[in-house]
């Protein structure tokens, strides 16, 4: 593994404060300007158990995680036993003595009994984390003061932020006093890091904020993991003109959402495939009765249950599809926070310009990791709703038959419109009708604006290329394997592997000339996929007629590392 | 000066004739000519919602803003539009299907949270537009299109369950008795919070059984007793009963908070219909 | 158009009985060893507006309807409107004048006061339609003996017999006094058929008939047009050990219904799109703990409400893709009502012997139409429940790991046996596990069972071939537009025109390799779907990259003539 | 004889230390184990369903028949199997979540068809497995994970609202009275007929306030008061009252005919468990 890179686990039971403790971090190191992937997995408990988070670090780009650690911080026994094993050759293994009750011998393993030393000073054991962090950063050679800022931006309360403060110095100091040679090798770029900070976000958070953004005035959901952060945070935010509710249930959620689309607000919805399900006949509802919405669908392991902390790409076809009938949709699928960013604001307006439903595919690695990013250029859109009207002369008729298919849009209260809308096929007016030819010209209304949409997804790079662009190898995925396969193409090039990298962001409608000019001269083409049956696969072939030599699938509801996929393009090339 | 002309569309309506829903219909135009004639409101400011079945077809027949939704859902709906736009004055319609079998949650939820909406429900005792099935309210042993037998299960007590909820305004409507029916619904607009109006609506396709006839011999006016609607457990007591005799009128009516008067973001600058764009700059400080 | 074909249409307002009647005559014809097909149209509403049905008479198999027809009786205004330009040049439009108020001058226009003759006789009005029918009966020279014995079978009171017979009468000399010389010159063959009696049967009885046969103890549903015919016929089976029982909604029917899998009965399901859209999550839940269940999906026009009560086929997509994640499904759709007696009991079987749910994906057309069929030779299928055990030795694991995928099922009462199902991922004892290599296994376990299901329905024919099976020229379809199809092929092969016609059975697993085979050497390939979007098309292309030359689609809500289907061919022909 | 052992899987409980769905275990293992030991039923007959919430986990603890099932949806799942084999005894688990939001409507329409199951609600008045939002029964107020200014809706009245949907065992339990709790969950089993029990169960993690203790202040019995279960009307009041103190015990209770009593068929010969081919030509005679 390239040694720019530096990964740091901590582990121990949920209950913890351990993706906390993560966060903390990643965030201090993002203040200096390094890259950070901070990946958490935790079981479906909410006390006991394991947790853990990997911080990967590095002055590159970085969107995943590796398989192994330059540090483990374990603070019980189960977190020594699932993370002994993936310490790098000169990685460390710090843990809590006070807890951990295995005997651990060797010159690289140090035990500090953070939580007695916690109990003896009067902290909260909970800051045990602080001081291993603390502990951490010593043998990393680092500097504390970015963990510092870090801390005092996460606790709200100043006594808290000051125990924090305390424990992080104890950690440091205990480190020193007990293990003064368990040093790491830490790269210089890291180790002397001053660059601007950078932003440092989930995919959650990266939603909120590009829905903030975009004017977003009503969220509704029904809670489910691994969505319901973006509820957590919205609430939060009411003070802005936006309101962020609770339902009694997901088809409570988006038929509030499409009565409040109805009545003029911009709408977001948030759920996870379960959720997804019960909206189907909403969804459809949105499709006949043309009333825009975005829905932002959180994959995870499926199907049914699942694993509803684990991740998966599983729900592709699913939101291609769901909903009986025929009608257009938005369905894109950014692959990093940024694109998140980004990708949310463009479909709160195209949904809002086309009148239609749209969904924003991430899953559940995206919406609960954090990363960085650096800049914001061109990251904001303006705000375009379309064909609204304020004011109506003459008769005003919803469903107004139009070239684009895209009828004029005036909200409930505009003096002298009737505002009728219908879930039944339904004439101009929005009244309903059996007639034949009605239902053919009203079909052929909504399908036409598809014509329209391939036009203007355009527009937003529906399909992005990296790396050698020419050669006669493509890797295609989709959403958050891009970390993963962008990061393994670092390994690729050091071998001297050329290949190009293949991103398809929109699914609906499908950009199928995008997509072949991206695969223009490719010879093999290897799909990577969160998912067992290969649907990017199976979506090429309908779409484009393209057929994937090799396809690379984990579905064990665990991220890609970038060796996964390294060593998989690997075994492709050498055959 | 409007007139129920001016709410009228063209199409005539496709209801059977006889049945219960000419009856709401024409109450609920009275009751907006003259809530509209009294200048408390705009005639854009209704919206009606109307869910699937025979009663769904309404909002065909009417010249206001509506949205015919799908079945089961018109409450959900109507929460929408009032939390995104208080101004508006939201009627729901349901039948007794679309309420009580498969959207009874959403009654539940929204009394519980007291929405400023009127709920209609046209309860025919029967899935009228899907051919005559058993519905929640249909009496034990009757037997219709989906009870061959006879029903083997109890009614539900829509009054009684929607007092159970915490609605604000509890009522029974009968659609033979427009006089009455439109105050109810006028007293229900009136009303800040949510109102539920259960409609007795003869359905002579399906039910021909229970007529307008049998209906008028039962029917009494709760008004007329004494009964003091401030008072639940006295609400609850008329709810219960049903013994040859059927109450109609307001069971129930208390002035409390609504969702709106509760969440304290209305009182700052909620205005979910207006738009405005945030800086992303700004919003990114945090995670930087 | 072929001249051994006859079509009669009675219309008139809903209330009037008017589908009864189409029904009486399908039934007469069928009687004496004739083909019919009585498919009906009528609006979402229960009195009033306009109802028709259109009998089509053959002696050859027939499963569609005609543009034109030979008689067409009108029992009001709207009725003469709707259908008096549907008329054949010499054919007889017969209409009660005591309700048309029209002025109808010509010499093939028959007016006749049945209502006000029915209230002399003091008949009940609505004996109107079978007064009519005396008289079409008259008019095309038939015997009326036919038509008596089907008025015994559909009125269950004597006293409505009785009257109807005597209506019957009264309408055949009324026209015979009034209009002695107006006649069809009814085919030959049909005129004096007396073969065996063939069965006459809608695709919703077709349903139920072969759940029956299959030994079906549980059906639940939620009504929903066009699928509650089989609940209120189903209700009336109950003695014979089944209970047919209407829930809640949709979500509290299938969940009932796969609570009555666990507990050991065989159970089907029948809804239509919307109440499919909300069975989203539960088909999941099935997929996930492998319960087996039916669910019969009775396409309508959509998307939302859509039209009700009229036909398409914009399910199929959504019916091969409900539900968040990745499992296996069947998905069958039956042609015509002896393939939907057939594949409803083959899914019963096969669902129950994979542990999967499946899906019988029918239309309104097919749903609510009559047609006929000769024979039940091969149609009976024994029943097959698969890998139950009624004793357990040992310890029982629900979802014991199995070459084939499917584990040994045993039914909670059983003694010592735990049967433990569940929504989460899961251990073989059915306890949730988040262990990635469990989860890896259990997905290969339920994906695995796609090989042997692929494999299975090779045993039922999953592909159709019919006419010149070696022609360059091939028509596509599924459902019930093989009715249209196979009737257009007549005037196609009268035209010499040689094609072969390929009817796609099974959707899921799909039988790739019987397609290619079914396609090889064809040169042009015409898709006719009752949809805009062509959906069979993209499935085509998804599975075995065939293209399709040209599109023939219709989605008015309406079903295919097979002169549509003629027509559109003979273009693409030409060209 | 038998003992909880025997009905204890392998795997150790994941709820946090002091979660009140220890005490809920508890009583049912005990509860069952004294059945069996009674001779009244047999361990094969039970069979559990649980929804998806912490509650949920419950039937991986218990060496026993059940279904996991998905979130809200117990009820149906209850009846399916109910249904299909009558001998068995189920006994379903919900969440508030789960059985009051999400899954609310199979509430009043298991209760309205008094399907003889028993509802075990576990009550700990937040969603806990998703981490602390607001369920229906949170009080006021109260701020959540997902009500930072404060819950702005009142609770439901899961008591009334079963009373009002016609259930014939209503009683509410504490998780910290496990020999209470024991006997009404005996009691439910017992009871022909729709039972439901929604049992007080503090949730340390997301509800810090209403403690074990908290509510072992306020509890007070309603066997101890002369509470007479088979009025209806004294369970309405009893079930409105919430001054402070809490009644656990059995609000109501009363025997009426089960849905399986009122469909002729299952007097007959139906079996649903029972698959046998019946003969198509016989079948399709009466289509010839
Ligand atoms: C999800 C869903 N399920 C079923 C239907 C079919 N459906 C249409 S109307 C109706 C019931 C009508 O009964 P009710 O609500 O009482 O209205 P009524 O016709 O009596 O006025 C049903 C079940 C549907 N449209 N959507
Ligand atoms: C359809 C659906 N929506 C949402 C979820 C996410 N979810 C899992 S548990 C839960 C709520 C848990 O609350 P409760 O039912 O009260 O159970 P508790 O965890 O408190 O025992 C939710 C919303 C889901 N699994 N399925
Ligand atoms: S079926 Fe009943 S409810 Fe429907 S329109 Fe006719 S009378 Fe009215
Ligand atoms: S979160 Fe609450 S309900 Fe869930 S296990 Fe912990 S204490 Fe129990
Ligand atoms: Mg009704
Ligand atoms: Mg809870």
């Amino acid at each position: 593994m390239s040694k720019n890179l530096l990964q740091i686990t901590i582990g121990g039971p949920a209950g913890f404060g351990i993706l906390r403790s993560g966060w903390l971090l990643g965030k201090a190191f993002s203040l200096i300007g390094l890259n950070v992937a901070a990946i958490s997995e935790y079981p479906s408990r909410i006390e006991g158990g394991h947790n853990y988070v990997d911080v990967c670090i590095s002055k590159d780009p970085v969107g995943s995680k590796q398989p192994k650690s330059d540090v483990v911080v374990a603070l019980d026994d189960l977190a020594v036993d699932r993370h002994i094993g993936r310490l790098e050759d000169d990685g460390i293994l710090i843990y809590d003595s006070s807890i951990v009750k295995k005997e651990l011998k060797g010159d690289r393993f140090a035990g500090l009994p953070f939580t007695r030393v916690a109990r003896e000073r009067g902290f909260d054991e909970i800051t045990r984390n602080t001081m291993a962090l603390g502990a951490t950063l010593y043998s990393l050679g680092m500097d504390v003061q970015p963990l510092k800022v870090a801390i005092s931006k996460a606790f709200g309360k100043k006594e808290v932020v000051e125990m924090n403060l305390k424990a992080l110095e104890v950690g440091l100091e205990l480190m020193r006093e007990v293990y003064p040679g368990l040093k790491i090798n830490t790269p210089i770029e890291i180790l002397k890091a001053n660059g601007d900070p950078k932003y440092f976000i989930s995919g959650n958070e990266a939603v909120a904020v590009g829905a903030m953004a975009a004017g977003l005035t009503v969220y509704v959901a029904y809670p489910i993991t691994p969505i319901s952060p973006l509820l957590h945070y919205l609430v939060t935010k009411q003070e802005h003109g936006l309101l962020a509710y609770q339902l009694e249930s997901e088809i409570a959620a988006i038929l509030t959402g499409l009565g409040a689309s109805y009545a003029g607000a911009r709408v977001l919805v948030g759920t996870s495939g379960p959720g997804f399900s019960l909206m189907a006949e909403s969804l459809g509802f949105a499709g006949m009765a043309e009333i825009p919405i975005v829905i932002v669908l959180a994959q995870r392991y499926g199907p049914s249950t699942g694993l509803p902390t684990h991740t998966g790409q599983g729900d592709l076809r699913f939101a291609m599809h769901a909903s009986q009938g025929e009608f257009p949709r938005f369905i894109v699928a950014p692959g990093d926070v940024r694109e998140t960013i980004y990708y949310t604001q463009v479909l709160l307006n195209l949904t809002e310009k086309f009148q239609v439903p749209g969904i924003i595919l991430i899953d559940r690695c995206l919406a609960e990791s954090y990363f960085t990013f650096d800049d914001i250029d061109g990251l904001e859109v303006d705000i375009d709703r379309g064909k609204i009207v304020e004011e109506v002369k003459g008769k005003y008729k919803r469903y107004e038959i139009t070239d684009d298919g895209v009828s004029p849009l005036a909200f409930p209260g505009t003096p002298n419109a009737v505002v009728r809308i219908n879930s039944h096929e339904h004439d101009e007016e929005g009244i309903s009708s059996e007639d034949p030819k009605v239902a053919v010209s009203m079909s052929d209304k909504r399908l036409r604006k598809l014509k329209f949409m391939r036009e203007e997804i355009k527009k937003y790079t529906p399909v992005k290329v990296y790396g050698d662009k020419e050669s006669k190898n493509a890797i295609i995925f989709w959403g958050s394997v891009k970390g993963p396969v962008l990061d393994a193409y670092r390994l690729l090039e050091r071998d001297g592997i050329s290949c190009r990298l293949v991103q398809i962001l929109f699914f609906s409608p499908f950009p199928d000339s995008e997509v072949l000019d991206s695969l223009k001269g490719a010879e093999m083409i290897i799909s990577v996929e969160n998912n067992a049956t290969s649907q990017l696969v199976s979506v090429l072939r309908e779409f484009v007629g393209v057929s994937v030599s090799y396809r690379v699938n984990k579905y064990d509801g665990r991220p890609f590392t970038p060796i996964d996929v390294y060593e998989a393009v690997m075994k492709v090339m050498r055959k | 000066m409007i007139s129920e002309k001016d709410i009228t569309t063209r199409i005539v309506p496709s209801w059977c004739v006889g049945c219960g829903n000419f009856g709401i219909l024409s109450s609920l135009k009275r009751a907006i000519v003259n809530l509209v004639n009294q200048g408390l409101y705009k005639l854009e400011q209704f919206v009606l919602i109307s869910g699937i079945g025979c009663h769904g077809k309404l909002t065909n027949y009417l010249e206001l803003n509506s949205v015919h939704t799908i079945h089961g859902r018109v409450l959900p709906v109507a929460t929408g539009i009032k939390l995104a736009n208080p101004d508006l004055i939201v009627i729901g319609h349901a039948g007794d299907g679309d309420a009580y079998a498969i959207g009874i949650a959403h009654l539940i939820h929204t009394a519980k949270r007291n929405i400023p909406v009127v709920y209609i429900v046209h309860n025919n005792y029967r899935f009228g537009l899907t051919a005559g099935q058993v519905t929640p309210t249909t009496e034990l042993g009757e037997k219709t299109r989906s009870t061959p037998y006879g029903n083997p299960e109890e009614p539900i007590n829509p009054i009684l369950l929607a007092l159970s909820s915490g609605a604000t305004f509890v009522a029974r409507g009968f659609a033979g008795d427009v006089q009455h029916l439109t105050w109810l619904i006028e007293e229900a607009i009136k009303h800040r919070g949510f109102a539920l109006i259960d409609v007795i609506q003869p359905c002579k396709t399906w039910d021909p059984i229970h007529t307008f006839e049998y209906w008028r011999e039962r029917v009494y006016k709760l008004e007329n007793t004494g009964h003091d609607p401030k008072d639940l457990l006295s609400a609850i007591r008329k709810a219960i009963e049903w013994n040859g005799k059927v109450p109609i009128g307001i069971f129930y009516r208390v002035e409390k908070p609504t969702l709106i008067d509760r969440i304290p973001q209305y009182k700052i600058e909620l205005k979910p219909v207006r738009v405005v764009k945030r800086s992303l700059a700004k919003l990114l400080e945090e995670f930087r």
